[in-house]
């Protein structure tokens, strides 16, 4: 009976944990891996295995799917919706914003760069939500810390990135105008 | 539908009108205070501005605004302001204009019979009547602050759009010059300041960083070392904020010399991160 | 028997739209209205009532929450998970400094409002970093211009800045404290 008693109350611990990584991987401006689960989480490696397949079943009956990429796990809308999404946003796909081009550039231009560089950079806090945007894209990715208080992540910008803009090196990228020439002409 | 925030400070009806220093609420300073210089203009950009500082003299004074005194308030202001010497005239041009209405009205309360005009406003009126205003957008801000706020207290849900392999059939091409061009439109942006032009002789930020280098790579060194000569007395300004800052984030500590420093000079900095 | 089919069936296409607002909520950038959501599903008011209804009732099991704002309906992670995302991620914790705050309130309480009405008020001048960040946020835009001299550009707040502040309306802002209390107490 104890036993029986046990096991119900590891599989709530384990529903709880899942529950858990749901609402980081929803936090979340870059996908997480499984060691940074385990870390924030204090989470052996079965109990995150057990967890993962638990959310992996909680999601079947919902519109979204859990996603394993080389960077990590992230929450996605599932495949089959992606006609409604294209037909309701057409212009999701194509437009983007100037904010999100501004912090694509100082990346791709100034990188590695930590977030504080790119916020120091354009003088404002940069949203989550669009670093969250590129890295979907797979546009940049984390690679490194600055050895700075807090360890910050260091960005990149990725191979995906350049054939997106049709680029075959970064060295392709056009030439940074001087700002001192800017400023004079504008 | 408005929510407000179950946390511990909630601003009541009354006035708070605490000091901050450093984000710290401080309840009393010592009665008399006496702050070098340097220190003072730092201290004062704790204030939001004069008004602020103005209530907190007011306040600290336990003086009822209807009834409030102008002079001795004016006096005390005034005292404080010209500590500031002139090389401190940029972080203090607000203040300083504050300090000569100030004066305006202690000459006007000075003068044996001010006959005031129908049409000439009475200046001690108007300036209470602005502390007020002041103090009641200052409240208001706070109770602003202790709603539940997006991206503070509550956070959107961040979910991907369908694998780009199954979405990306019309995912177009984009320029390059999109990018050099997004670029220059940042430095291109309006610059919605349009009344005066402060410009930062000595950036603050330069100053952090270059004092952040020398500590780490050389150990400790002098305040007197990490100065760079060329900027001057601003320079010295801006590096003391530097310093101040950097012992905030505690990212530096004061090392403990034998000899004592009494000047500020002679402080000795070392490396903590 | 015909009637219980249908009602099934019925039941079945309610749940099915459902799940298509909740994934628009998710792909959307901003939140979505009930007549957006009406227009681009060709929803009568009670399919989309009902629909709303399932959606919330799904939620009740998920780390999620639907929100009304002045701007729609959004989704959000569930108030009780906050103190996990600011352990986890603190850089999406937002600190609003206090003259961020209190030029923010002059323009929400005094609207429409110019820069220089700003400055009288607060007695300093007014930080061009400052109108750049609520700008960047969306909380605040020009709006005409006051008649006078050099006609300036008149401020106001937008409901981003409602949505945000978890208000659907300006009137639930907080009261503003009555000026004969300040005199009173300060």
């Amino acid at each position: 009976m104890a036993n029986v008693g046990n096991t119900e109350e590891y599989r709530l611990s384990i529903e709880k944990i899942s529950k858990h990584i749901e609402v980081l991987l929803h936090a979340s401006e870059s996908p997480l891996t499984a060691n940074m689960l385990k870390k924030q989480l204090l989470l052996s490696n079965q109990e995150l295995e057990l967890a993962l397949e638990a959310l992996k079943i909680r999601l079947t009956e919902s519109v979204l799917s859990l996603h394993e990429t080389a960077s990590g796990y992230r929450l996605q809308i599932a495949d089959h919706y992606s006609p409604l999404i294209q037909r309701i946003f057409p212009q999701r796909q194509e437009r983007l914003s100037q904010a999100l081009l501004e912090t694509l550039s100082v990346i791709a231009y100034k990188q590695p760069v930590t977030r504080s560089d790119i916020e120091y950079i354009r003088g404002v806090t940069l949203s989550s939500n669009i670093l969250r945007q590129l890295f979907d894209k797979g546009w940049i990715v984390e690679k490194g810390y600055k050895e700075t208080l807090g360890r910050p992540a260091l960005l990149h910008t990725t191979t995906q990135f350049l054939d997106a803009f049709g680029l075959s090196h970064l060295n392709e990228l056009p030439p940074l105008p001087e700002l001192s020439k800017i400023r004079a002409t504008s | 539908m408005q929510r407000e925030r179950p946390t511990e400070f909630r601003a009541d009806d009354t006035l708070d009108i605490a000091l901050r220093i450093y984000q710290t609420p401080v309840q009393q300073l010592p009665e008399d205070l006496y702050i070098p210089p340097q220190a003072f203009a730092i201290w004062l950009e704790q204030f939001a501005g004069p008004l602020d500082f103005l209530l907190y003299l007011v306040k600290k004074n336990n003086v009822d605004l209807t009834q409030m005194q102008i002079l001795p308030i004016t006096e005390q202001y005034l005292a404080y302001i010209s500590e500031l010497d002139t090389a401190h005239f940029e972080l203090a041009g607000d203040y300083l204009l504050m300090a000569s209405t100030l004066i305006a009205i202690k000459t006007e309360l000075l003068l044996p019979t001010s006959q005031m005009s129908a049409d000439e406003r009475d200046p001690k009126a108007e300036l209470i009547e602005r502390l007020t205003d002041y103090a009641q957008i200052k409240t208001a801000s706070q109770r602003l602050d202790n709603l539940v706020r997006l991206e503070r207290d509550v956070f959107l849900a961040m979910v991907s759009l369908p694998s780009t392999d199954v979405m990306a059939a019309e995912l177009p091409n984009y320029s390059p010059e999109l990018l050099i061009n997004s670029l220059v439109n940042m430095q291109l942006q309006t610059d919605y300041h349009m009344h005066t032009i402060k410009v930062d002789i000595v950036p603050l930020s330069e100053r952090i960083a270059s004092i952040s280098r020398q500590l780490s790579n050389r150990g400790a060194r002098s305040f007197y070392q990490l100065l760079d000569k060329s900027q001057g007395k601003v320079g010295v300004v801006v590096s003391f904020v530097a310093v101040l800052e950097l012992l905030k984030r505690q990212l530096i500590a004061v090392v403990n010399t034998d000899t004592p420093h009494d000047s500020l000079e002679q402080l000795t900095l070392e490396w903590l991160a």
